[in-house]
């Protein structure tokens, strides 16, 4: 597997210093408390260490210290621009332990939830996309509209980042009554930015020449990795688990996977891991207009939740296509009300791994371009 | 050299576009207000601050126990049949526990909203106050024991002496009077 | 019309008019420098559909004041292992290099601090100034990010200019002059007259214009890489290098490479107000023009090319430094020296 | 008056600052302070109404080589730690650098004295002198400006060439 040099000149001819410099824990574009320890040549990067750690909070050793439900606030702060979908993969797991079947109601509200802040998500991502490109404006364009889909949640749970919404076998309460005018209102408006995003910054001519054959990741080497999310899908696999392996009631709906084409540069580059965030803001908007004509009015969504949630003796591996990729939870239940042990498989971390494979022999320009077309989160990554 | 050409156009031509777009939000309708002029409204049920109402509140800890970051802190004194006060609750039921302390370290709190829901007489609830902020940890622990300092002092007595009588008279009952009488425990 | 200093008429030629002079530019430029902050912060605010500042004076009007006196009393911190002699002196060789492209900007007929006959290009020449500003400035923070920030603006600052200097170089072969007063008066008349539309002359010039605006166009583009504003701030492209060559300063060093910043891009306005919008002529011939109005259509003029620089800034992507020097060297160059030798031809022609 | 004290100004920022370009420890000082001595020389340029050689000056060597200098020096790592004096600085060094400055200062001060300088009474202010001497490059000098520009155009390309060169 080669790395595209960015000059054609063979720089070990060349006697010359090479400069390591510290990105981070603070700077304005590693996304958090990212550290990046750069070597470089020049501008050119020849290598880059991510230090991580900073933001570690034991989350999958307090885990074992609190009972089940006590858990998901915790689960909500690991990727917290898109807790719904973190709480998703946790409480099926737990459910599927203790064979829990929560009602069709509560299958609907989760997966316009977890859609809804996909797109959320995806605003983020392509939002600190564009600004480590240099491009401030759209990020206020799509954080303005991120904050109807959050006003949405907040008068749902309560909460508009960290919600403790999805409970094992049910939700914390239901969702207000013109719910689904609110959300068919919000789809219209993304839809609506997406469409001029497009045009101010994802079809601009400079940050097509910015992002383009940057950062080309090769399925092969995705693979190896094992990258997932936009990640994976930028460099062309189509994989995606909720067509692949249909968890909830993703198998009703009518929905594409997009992936990267390389529609202006290479397959796998930045810009097609970020235009394969853009589509998948609209296939969500379709997910969600499908969910919201389905979904029942009637029923309880309390119904399903247990008294004492005290899973029998077992283990579990439940995986859920988070924004960022697959986030999986395995839990092993020695059958008492605290779990035995709750690993976490972040996408965050994982795709961050990637990093210098794919960053080296690029300008230190894209370097932070991208770290920004990864979309990481690094309360995922240290956890 | 098309292509030369082709991408110095597309250069000229997307920068105009997207100047276009900007000029067109430069009239647009502000999004933003000024904040604590104008606030946006808080849904009744967000989940801001804690409230405790005292007399509400049975003491049976449950919301302690449920806390994931353990930021509750309640301590209770047993109602003694020989009180004076005769404690009714606020539903009007007879008050089994004192709640001498209940304190909320709201620098811990999570905001999950788990001990609301677990409280059987409803006596915690969120409120929509977010402004709270202080400029000392202490200034973030809530005390919402509705008790003074002399009336724990006395109720703490008055449980004192009745469990010593009580033990006396059990173990007036049971056996021989023991030698060495406990303190506390 | 003629030409001539006014305070030279009132006082006569003296040390004081000398004096006042040139004090008359930096009032200008402090006067300017806070409107153009304030326009940044609202224009920036508006497009992205904020309110911008509103605190400070009846819808923020006087935020620029604030920052300004907030600037003034911050710490002035020099970092321990930085070169401390350079680190202060950096921010007033930009700032003098600034200031001094003013000394020749004709604001109007009556009025240009110093009335030489090279004018454009010396306000070509004292642009190196920035350069060695921001170098010094980046070097002595001893901070990576800011030496990073310096090379790249040097470079960027260096490159540009080649462009930059066809452009005023046909502007000088069509006025017949690089007297900035005299291509003003090159221009008098209609706004057909300014070279944007290829200058005065008759009917037939129209084949020109597609040249002369192109040209106008490339002038624009280098005086935003000049000024260092986006899509070309790389030198201080904050998600990269956080602040460039000013990362480490703070307080009124800070202030003044701000200042700088701004007073080049009034600089950079002024020269393609001078050069192509036809300068302190007004655009509807002999109506509303004079020695007093002169004035106030350089400035609306130089004004309303800040603000396209300012709503630039505020749409675009910042480019790469390969980018940049592609730009510069391989779509500038070439258009720029195909417009000058078209235009030296319709000049000998005509 | 005025025009002595802004002689003596350059004069002294001049001589002050090439002492300090070539006498610090410090290479980095050196090259700054000859940003003082080539502006000071721009200014002194001005006193002579030789305006356009002025601004060359400071285009040219401020604008050029000053910050070709500058790239040179920063761009080397540890510069500032480097003794950039030489090491043993015998008699026979002395004699041969002293006889060797003096010659040349010699050679310099006969041409300046010896030369018939076109001396202008007046500080008048002199109309156009790019006119002048756009017309002496194009006609009377023309062979020396073209050659000139011939060997600025081989090093561009001998430049070129060895930055391509693999």
């Amino acid at each position: 597997m080669t790395t595209r040099k960015f000059i054609d000149i063979d720089f070990s001819r060349i006697e010359s210093d090479r400069m390591r410099l510290n990105v981070g824990p603070q700077h304005p574009s590693t996304h958090g408390v990212l550290r990046l320890e750069v070597e470089l040549d020049g501008e050119v990067v020849t290598d880059v260490i991510p230090h991580i750690g900073y933001l570690h909070r034991c989350f999958e050793k307090i885990a074992e210290n609190v009972t089940y439900p006590q858990v998901i606030p915790y689960v909500d702060r690991m990727d917290y621009v898109s807790s719904m979908n973190n709480e998703l993969p946790y409480v099926m797991a737990v459910e599927k332990l203790m064979g829990i079947k929560v009602p069709d109601k509560v299958e609907y509200i989760r997966v316009i939830m977890s859609e809804l802040n996909r797109i959320a998500n995806h605003q983020i991502a392509i939002a600190t996309f564009g600004l480590d490109a240099g491009a401030f404006t759209p990020f206020l364009y799509l954080f303005r509209d991120r904050e109807y889909i959050l006003w949405i949640f907040e008068k749902a749970s309560g909460a508009r980042l960290l919600f403790n919404y999805f409970w094992i076998g049910g939700l914390a309460n239901d969702v207000y009554p013109t719910f689904k005018e609110d959300v068919l209102n919000i789809v219209k408006q993304v839809r609506k930015t997406n469409q001029e995003i497009e045009r101010l910054l994802i079809y601009n001519k400079i940050f097509i020449d910015r992002t383009a054959n940057v950062g080309i990741l090769p399925a092969d080497v995705a693979i190896n990795y094992a990258c997932s999310g936009p990640v994976l899908r930028g460099s062309g696999v189509q994989f995606d688990l909720r067509k692949n392996e249909p968890y909830s009631i993703y198998d009703r709906f009518d929905f594409e996977i997009p992936v990267g084409k390389g529609e202006v540069g290479t397959v796998g580059d930045s810009w097609d891991r970020n235009i394969v965030r853009m589509r998948e803001i609209e296939q969500s908007c379709r997910i969600i207009e499908q969910a919201v004509e389905q979904m029942p009015n009637e029923g309880d969504v309390q119904q399903a939740i247990p008294k004492k949630v005290r899973p029998p003796k077992g283990e579990i591996y439940f995986r859920c296509e988070n924004p960022k990729g697959e986030l999986g939870f395995y839990i092993i239940s020695d059958g008492k009300d605290k779990p035995y042990r709750v690993k976490a498989r972040a996408p965050s971390f994982v795709n961050l791994s990637v990093l210098p494979e794919i960053s080296r022999g690029y300008l230190f320009a894209d370097l932070i371009v991208i770290l920004g077309s990864i979309d990481i989160v690094l309360g995922e990554v240290d956890r | 050299m098309i292509d030369y050409f082709k991408s110095v156009w597309a250069w000229f031509h997307t920068i105009l576009i997207g100047m276009k777009i900007t000029f067109t939000h430069l009239f647009s309708k502000k999004v933003t207000i000024q904040y604590p002029n104008e606030r946006y409204p808080i849904p009744h049920n967000a989940k801001n601050r804690l409230q405790l109402y005292p007399d509400l509140c049975n003491g049976c800890m449950q919301c302690a126990r449920v806390c994931p970051v353990q930021c509750i802190d309640v301590e209770t004194i047993r109602v003694v049949p020989t009180d004076p006060d005769k404690p009714v609750m606020g539903d009007g039921t007879q008050r089994k526990l004192w709640v001498s302390v209940y304190d909320i370290d709201f620098a811990k709190c999570c905001f999950c909203g788990l001990c609301t829901t677990v409280c059987p007489t409803e006596a915690i609830k969120h409120t929509t106050d977010f402004e709270y902020s202080s400029y000392t940890r202490e200034g973030l622990i809530y005390h919402f024991s509705a008790m003074s300092s002399e009336q724990v002092e006395q109720k703490k007595k008055l449980f004192e002496e009745w469990s010593a009588k009580e033990k006396a008279a059990k173990a007036g009952k049971v056996a021989e009077p023991s030698s060495v009488e406990k303190g506390e425990n | 019309m003629e030409t001539f200093n006014f305070l030279d008429k009132i006082i006569g030629e003296s040390i004081l008019s000398a004096v006042l002079s040139a004090l008359l530019p930096l009032i200008f430029l402090i006067v300017y420098a806070l409107i153009a902050i304030l326009g940044e912060l609202k224009i920036s605010a508006w497009i992205q559909e904020r309110l911008g500042p509103m605190r400070t004076g009846p819808y923020g009007i006087l935020q620029p004041i604030a920052e300004v006196v907030k600037l003034l009393q911050k710490e002035d911190i020099v970092p321990t292992n930085a070169n401390r002699l350079l680190f202060n002196l950096a921010p007033f060789v930009m700032f003098t290099g600034a200031f001094a492209g003013f000394a020749v900007i004709p604001f109007s007929p009556a009025f240009a601090p110093a009335h030489i006959n090279l004018g454009l290009y010396y306000i070509f020449a004292v642009g190196a100034f920035a350069v060695i500003g921001i170098v010094m400035g980046g070097w002595a923070s001893n901070n990576k990010y800011s030496l990073l920030g310096a090379m790249r603006s040097a470079s960027q600052m260096i490159s540009y200019e080649i462009p930059g200097a066809l452009v005023v170089l046909t502007a000088a072969v069509l006025a017949n002059s690089l007297d900035l007063q005299e291509i003003s008066l090159a221009q008098s008349g209609p706004f057909w007259n300014w070279f944007l539309f290829g200058g005065p002359g008759p009917w037939t010039k129209i084949w020109v214009i597609p040249f002369t605006l192109l040209l106008s166009l490339i002038f624009m583009i280098t005086s935003l890489a000049e000024t260092n504003r986006t899509p070309f701030d790389i030198p201080e492209g904050e998600s990269e290098l956080v602040g460039g060559y000013h990362t480490e300063y703070s307080g009124m060093k800070f202030a003044m490479f701000f200042f700088a910043e701004y007073a080049n891009m009034f600089i950079v306005a002024s020269v393609l107000t001078i050069v192509f919008l036809g300068g302190w002529n007004s655009p509807f011939g002999e109506f509303m023009s004079g020695y007093f109005w002169g004035v106030f259509w350089f400035t609306s003029k130089a004004m309303f090319i800040v603000f396209l620089q300012i709503w630039l800034r505020w749409t675009l992507p910042r480019v790469r430094v390969d980018q940049l020097m592609f730009l510069g060297w391989k779509v500038l160059l070439p258009f720029a020296l195909v417009c000058f030798i078209v235009l030296s031809l319709y000049r000998i022609l005509y | 008056m005025l025009v002595e004290i802004v002689f003596w100004t350059f004069a002294v920022l001049i001589v002050l600052s090439a002492l300090v370009a070539v006498l610090s420890k410090n290479v980095i000082y050196s090259v700054f302070a000859l940003l003082f001595t080539f502006f000071g020389v721009a200014g002194i340029y001005v006193l002579l109404n030789a305006d356009f050689i002025a601004i060359t000056q400071i285009l040219i060597y401020i604008g050029g080589i000053l910050v070709l200098l500058i790239f040179g020096v920063m761009l080397t790592s540890n510069i500032t730690s480097v003794d950039i004096r030489s090491g043993q600085i015998g008699v026979f060094h002395t004699f041969w650098a002293g006889l060797i400055s003096l010659l040349v200062i010699a050679g310099i001060s006969y041409i300046a004295l010896s030369t018939n300088w076109a001396t202008s009474s007046s500080h008048s202010e002199q109309k156009a002198t790019i006119e002048t001497i756009g017309n002496s490059l194009l006609t009377n000098y023309l062979l020396a400006f073209e050659s000139s520009s011939v060997l600025l155009l081989i090093a561009i390309i001998g430049a070129a060439l060895i930055a391509r060169r693999k």
